[in-house]
């Protein structure tokens, strides 16, 4: 079994700056009847989602309830989940977890299903709504964090100052300007020079052209930081040049490919905030209100970083897909 | 066409079918594929033939079917706008942030607020449409190329105004109001696309300007030398598809409550697609208000279907492109027949 | 080509039929096009087919080009049953058409259109010299004014016409069907593809013709067949059959006079060009004016600039030197609609490209003009569906439409009767100054009769027409006054009974001859 | 022409000028924009002019090159081809599994496996163009149409493989030699796009197939009456087209290293835009190779000037959208002098 998990608990909830304390996250064993809970997701087209399909899929099954999922099938699609999670309800959902691709653009939306006493939790992105039931989260602004404290711990103000290509993913999404923000705050002060920003879409090419050409304007650059598309592209073409000693690559999420670059010596380290649990404990959630237990409002895995020192520990299992896993649009 | 004969269960079906027949070449295949689909629906979900979930569909529908009504302007007079979903943006984070600004600067007139912010998005939409309309018109730009060049522009501009970030702080009154209110249980943003589908009912079939995009999609050449002002035509097609994008966007603003510069990436396409499952040709100069309407709920009741049905979205993406595809096939038969029963 | 001029010696009944056709029949659903039709074709004749606007003719000879197929009926070439799949099978085996309506692609030059789906090939790849060389044989050999180099979309419909007539002389002949192929030539080109008609006659050739010039078929017809509604109706000796028995024949009818006579009154000066010179370079400093209550044509050869001084004074043209008067007002320069509006209308040569929104009703067609007057304006914006639709059936039955379905889209009718929407649209309102560009291209005898029934009228009624036209009779015999356009220029102004063939001719050959 | 005159430094400004125009009128606007994107960026970043830099646009800008190839297919035929994205996918998607089963069940024949893959990924992407040409020359779907459906549904297949993970697995050779690889110096992936782009030079210039191409797209109805198989033409654009966007899809897979569904988004709006800027005509039978050869040149060129400019992507947007639009007002232009000389 996955639990106990630790995460960190925030208290008041829904408020970020609130203390946090740590807890071990155990789930209940089987809910008392098969609810049906709904599920909408901004899209479903890499491993990163995959890992959140998967894992509410599982504790969908462990607790034996029924879970339908919606995906809107990008950032830009805003409308579309609105759409998707009317349906939803309209088809008789007990209870909606949404990770969602604006951060204030739902919140009416929010507001109508809790009007029906149907419980809201808010998984992976944020929403600003008071009025949702509960949280599965960790900032996506930490996961920036996190990455940047990697780096400044290595080149503290004083040493020798590197330079970092930094590309924080598609421009105007919420997770990536929180990403953006975190990074650039925590690198703020060290000896780490953020020499270019590049914002782009989290396609492999996309990314693969956005590095080829920072590489021509930054040939003595040393870290390449980004999304996890960034970290698993960086890794060709720095192969290619022969560049592999010289730059150095990290991710500011966790995937597949990242795993296997951070196994196999190419990738430094990447934070993960385990989206696994995450899809767990939203399910879990939302299954306790529904019987009316106890239960966190305000949870998030504690983040932690993943490096080539670690990794042989590392239980993907929480942050991870396994292979071979297919997306899951629907548990009975 | 021939008189049904009375003799037998034989023909009468087959004067049911000659009836069927007839059905489909006036009105096309949509109304037999929105009966299909409502029947699957219903039997494959308990929650479908709901007034609720009905009523659902119909104010889900109607962004796609205000900004379809333009687009079918467009395609009209042999153009395409596939700024759209910029316009709806730029529409969205233009009248959100006036609102926002009103609001604070004059917290006690709301509605005038409000009144404000609208005016102002749909002036920054419409003002992109004017864009259009003039790289078309005056420049003789192909249409394709204009409305793709100013939506890259116009989505560079909405994210450089807003930094990607959603606009709030419009007064509250505005998304409970034409977002999300009710007037004698029917969603306020229906009256909206009622109104606007008469009126581009009346103006496409009733009045000089309607018959001249008909005119002009069919053969420009022609119009000119028939004393239609084309070049002006082009120009107004383009402001009223840009004006009509832009309510839509305001009244999507009035649903998510927040200016945002991330939506409307699908409309083009879809709204493509709504007009051509409605039988508008894309060469121009062929197409129907009433299908148009008809082809937007389609999408979007399939869609809505689907959901309730509990198909995976990958099966939704193959099953919306299949049908994409079954309706113009089925239109082409219908052309067929067209010219077989010839008039 | 071993042209021995031994006349139209090798014609005649003893010669071989090459071509006939049982029992064809062609049913559109809800149009019998063609009904039980018997036809057949010798080599080395000339076969003439005739009829009205929409009788079929054009039906029939695009089954026998594998363009369409029948309904029923049986075809035999060189008899053996033949079953044409398409226009390629059917040129296989040397049947070769030149179509009512063009089949070019515009954005092709000469050279390439001449030789489409029969391209020169060498080791698998074209041979652009072999298809140069050519081209430019058969151009030479036609003797017309075409350069293979030149793009389509920039001729004129006329030289499109040559280009379309030169595309069916290319290949292994043996029988050449031509409909209405002189209907925008002048007479130099139609001389020309005479000669060319008479050679290949001559190779043992047979030819089918469709033409509603009654001259025509008295010059190279052999033998006349006259179809009516899709039903055969009679075969003929071209050379002894009357003018007066084909009309009969063709429209069950008599019709006394083609040509009306036409009283004039001549008013006060409507339109006066002076010095006009366009962008294109053509027409340079033509001058015309044009009063009202009278005809002038226009006349000239093909490019002589003829149309495009109205289309300048239309507004269709750019004007780089001159004026334009229109009921002393100034409009040079002025578009198309601010010149409808001051009263002038100007019906285009070509229905296809500029005339007809093809796939729009006749009555959207008739009334696109006049939208913003009555009786189909309704307030300043709106329209009057009803008077619309009245006025559209009161139209279609003036012009003689066939069918008279004015909701039906105009392509689903015969070239005539597509010509017949055209010309109602100039009366849908009422101007000062017509302009009608070769206004019978395709028309049958009778309806030409009843549209030179219309300039009569309009004229009589104190309009002033233009009547720019390549059919010399229509010039000869409707005009009150004639220009005389040579490259550009305007040659000579003949008034009255100075308008004599002879007259014309000397001023559209002049400078050659000089 | 006229002779250039030859009296003073007024007649030589002039001749310079009457070149200049010539040059335009013949080549087009795409040189002119070219040497200023050149100078402008070699002013603006040192690392521009660069071999290295420009070895890597040329490197960037094949799979964009080969793919727009195809398009310009599509487009002289009339048509459009909007599923070249998905066929990108779906040939990485299938050549990335074909080749890293193969590479498991036999790892001794590195070789036999990257063959194999390669063949199922192009067979898989081709033959998604078979569906797209029976639709559009069987069945008279419009190509927007029915390209846009299949890439939906060819979209919604891909994912279904693969559930949005990229696929791993590829023997590392292939990543090595075909996206990375070098052979004189020059990237392995150019060798490719060059032979590719000689083939359809010779296909579309040289042979009967190609000129049908420009007769179907110029007048359908005429290339019939003059005895083309137009079906059989239109069927073989659409798979000739596949086929390239397959061959690019195997290339990119090479680069990336893994096959991914996600890919190719952009492509099929941004070969359009490279065709249109070069010159092809959305209405058909316009265009010539080699200019489309420059314009997806162009627009990767313009891509990384401006990242080596460092000048941000939102602006990036919007000047790419400027730069698509005035290039076809050029182009509109150059037309304009075209018909005034009338060759
Ligand atoms: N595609 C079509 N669908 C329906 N009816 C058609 C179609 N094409 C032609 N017809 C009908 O067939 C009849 C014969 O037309 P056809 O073109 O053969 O006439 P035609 O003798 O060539 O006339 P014209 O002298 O005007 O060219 C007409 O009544 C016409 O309306
Ligand atoms: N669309 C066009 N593009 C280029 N040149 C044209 C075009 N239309 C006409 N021209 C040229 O302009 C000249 C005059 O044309 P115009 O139409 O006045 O001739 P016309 O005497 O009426 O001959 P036609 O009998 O062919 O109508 C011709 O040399 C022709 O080649
Ligand atoms: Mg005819
Ligand atoms: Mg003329």
């Amino acid at each position: 079994a996955w639990y106990p998990y630790e995460v960190e608990s925030w208290n008041p909830p829904f408020d970020m700056a609130s203390p946090r304390e740590k807890l071990s996250y155990v789930p209940l064993e089987k809910a008392s009847k098969p609810w049906e809970i709904c599920v909408s997701f901004p899209h479903m087209k890499d491993a990163y989602w995959l890992a959140v399909d998967y894992g509410v899929a599982e504790e969908a099954k462990d607790l034996g309830v029924k879970m339908q999922l919606v995906e809107a099938g990008g950032y830009t699609e805003l409308e579309k989940q609105i759409s998707q999670i009317e349906d939803c309800v309209a088809a008789g959902a007990n209870a909606v977890i949404i990770g969602a691709i604006s951060f204030d653009g739902l919140n009416n939306l929010v507001h109508e299903v809790r009007s029906k006493d149907i419980p809201v939790i808010d998984v992976i992105n944020g929403m600003s709504s008071p009025e949702l039931s509960a949280k599965s989260l960790v900032s996506f602004g930490e996961m920036g964090a996190k990455t940047g404290e990697f780096l400044a711990k290595m080149h503290p103000a004083g040493s020798d100052p590197v330079k970092v290509g930094w590309f924080p993913g598609p421009a105007g999404a919420g997770w990536v300007e929180a990403g953006n923000t975190g990074f650039l705050e925590a690198v703020k002060g060290s000896a780490v020079e953020v020499v270019e920003t590049k914002y782009g879409d989290t396609g492999k090419e996309a990314q693969s052209a956005l590095i080829e050409d920072t590489l021509g304007a930054y040939p003595d650059l040393d870290y390449i930081a980004g999304t996890a598309v960034t970290a698993e592209a960086a890794i060709p073409i720095l192969r290619s040049r022969g560049l592999t000693d010289q730059i150095k690559v990290l991710s500011y999420y966790y995937t597949p490919g990242v795993d296997q670059g951070i196994r196999r010596g190419q990738i430094l380290a990447a934070p993960t905030d385990s989206p696994v649990i995450q899809g767990r404990i939203a399910v879990d959630q939302a299954v306790r209100i529904l019987e009316g237990q106890d239960f966190a409002k305000h949870v998030g895995p504690a983040l932690f970083v993943v490096s080539q020192d670690n990794i042989a520990d590392f239980d993907p299992g929480s942050t991870l897909a396994p292979d071979g896993f297919s997306p899951v649009f629907r548990v009975e | 066409m021939s008189p049904p004969s009375r003799n037998g269960a034989t023909a009468d079906s087959r004067s049911a079918f000659h009836w069927l027949k007839l059905v489909f070449v006036r009105l096309g295949v949509l109304p037999f594929l929105l009966i299909v689909a409502l029947v699957t629906f219903t039997l494959a979900s308990d929650n479908f033939l709901t007034v609720s979930n009905l009523t659902n569909v119909v104010r889900q529908s109607v962004y796609l079917m205000i900004v379809a009504l333009g687009q079918m302007l467009a395609l009209l007079t042999g153009g395409f706008d596939l700024s759209v979903g910029t316009i709806v943006a730029i529409t969205s984070v233009v009248g959100a942030m006036a609102m926002a600004a009103a609001a604070t600067a004059m917290p006690d007139t709301v509605w005038l607020a409000i009144a404000l912010g609208c005016l102002a998005g749909v002036l920054a939409g419409t003002s992109v449409g004017l864009l259009n309309g003039i790289g078309v018109s005056v420049f003789g730009v192909s249409p394709f190329i204009m409305t793709l060049g100013i939506s890259s522009v116009g989505f560079g501009a909405g994210l450089y105004i807003t930094g990607g970030v959603p606009v709030y702080g419009m007064p509250i009154e505005f998304g409970d109001i034409f977002g999300f209110g009710t007037l004698f249980g029917i969603p306020v943003p229906i009256y909206f696309a009622v109104g606007l589908v008469v009126l581009v009912y009346l103006l496409v079939n009733g009045t000089r300007l309607g018959r001249y995009f008909y005119a002009v999609g069919g053969n420009v050449k022609a119009a000119r030398l028939s004393g239609i002002n084309t070049r002006l035509t082009l120009f107004v097609t383009y402001v009223l598809c840009a004006f009509l994008a832009a309510v839509s966007g305001m009244l999507l603003t009035a649903r998510l409550d927040t200016g945002e510069a991330n939506v409307g990436a699908s409309l083009p396409l879809e709204s493509i697609a709504a007009c051509v499952i409605a039988g508008v040709s894309l060469r121009g100069g062929v197409g129907r208000v009433e299908n148009v309407v008809l082809g937007a709920l389609f999408i979007v009741l399939v869609q809505n279907g689907m959901n309730l049905a509990r198909i995976g979205s990958y099966l939704q993406m193959v099953v919306l492109g299949g049908l994409l595809i079954l309706a113009v096939i089925a239109d082409q038969i219908r052309l067929r027949y067209i010219a077989a029963m010839n008039d | 080509m071993n042209s021995d001029d031994k006349g139209r010696g090798a014609s005649g009944s003893e010669s071989a039929t090459l071509l006939s056709v049982r029992g064809l029949t062609k049913r559109y659903p809800n149009a019998l096009a063609l009904a039980d039709v018997d036809f057949d074709l010798r080599a080395g004749e000339v076969h003439v087919l005739f009829g009205e606007n929409g009788a079929g003719k054009s039906t029939l000879i695009s089954i026998l080009a594998g363009a369409n197929h029948p309904t029923a009926g049986e075809i035999l070439f060189r008899g053996e049953h033949v079953r044409l799949e398409s226009v390629h099978d059917a040129r296989r085996r040397g049947i070769s058409a030149v179509f009512q309506e063009f089949s070019l692609v515009p954005q092709m030059t000469v050279a390439e259109n001449l030789f489409l789906g029969a391209e020169l090939t060498r080791g698998g790849f074209l041979d652009k010299r072999a298809l140069r060389r050519n081209a430019e044989e058969i151009i030479a050999r036609l003797g017309f004014p075409l350069k293979p180099g030149q793009t389509v979309l920039h001729l004129t419909r006329a030289e499109q016409q040559m280009v379309e007539i030169a595309k069916a002389f290319r290949s292994n002949l043996s029988v050449l069907i031509l409909d209405e192929p002189t209907a925008s030539l002048t007479d130099r080109e139609t001389e020309q593809l005479f000669k060319l008609i008479e050679q290949v006659k001559a190779d043992g050739v047979g030819i089918i013709y469709i033409t509603h010039r009654l001259q025509e078929i008295r010059r190279i017809g052999d033998r006349i067949t006259v179809l009516r509604d899709g039903r055969y109706v009679a075969t003929k000796d071209a050379r002894t059959v009357s003018e007066g028995e084909l009309v009969n024949l063709m429209t069950g009818r008599v019709i006394s006079e083609i040509f009306p006579t036409i009283r004039t009154e001549r008013g006060p000066e409507v339109l006066r060009i002076e010095g006009l010179t366009t962008a294109r370079g053509s027409p340079v400093e033509a001058s015309i004016k044009v009063h009202a209550g009278e005809v002038v044509g226009l006349a000239g050869l093909i490019g002589s600039g003829k149309s495009e001084i109205m289309r300048a004074a239309f507004g269709l043209e750019t004007v780089t030197a001159g004026r334009i008067t229109l009921k002393g007002e100034d409009v040079t320069g002025l578009s198309p609609r601010r010149m409808m509006r001051r009263g002038m209308f100007y019906i285009p040569p070509d229905r296809r490209d500029e005339g007809l929104v093809m796939i729009r009703s006749c009555r959207e067609n008739m009334s696109l003009p006049s939208l913003d007057q009555p009786p189909f304006s309704l307030g300043r914006f709106a329209i009057n569906r009803r008077g619309e639709a009245r006025r559209a059936n009161e139209l279609a039955e003036r012009m003689n439409l066939q069918p008279r379905r004015i909701e039906r889209s105009v392509d689903h009718f015969s070239g005539g009767n597509q010509q017949k929407v055209l010309l109602a649209k100039s009366l849908t309102r009422a101007v000062d100054v017509y302009a009608f560009d070769e206004p019978t291209v395709g028309v049958d005898v009778a309806t030409r009769a009843s549209i030179y029934g219309f300039i009569r009228d309009l004229c009589e009624a104190g309009a002033a027409v233009v009547l720019i036209s390549s059919d010399l009779p229509e010039i000869l015999h409707l005009t009150h006054r004639a220009y005389v356009f040579y490259r550009g220029r305007v040659q000579a102004e003949l008034a009255g009974d100075e308008i004599t063939e002879e007259n014309l001719l000397r001023h559209f050959f002049e400078r050659e001859a000089a």
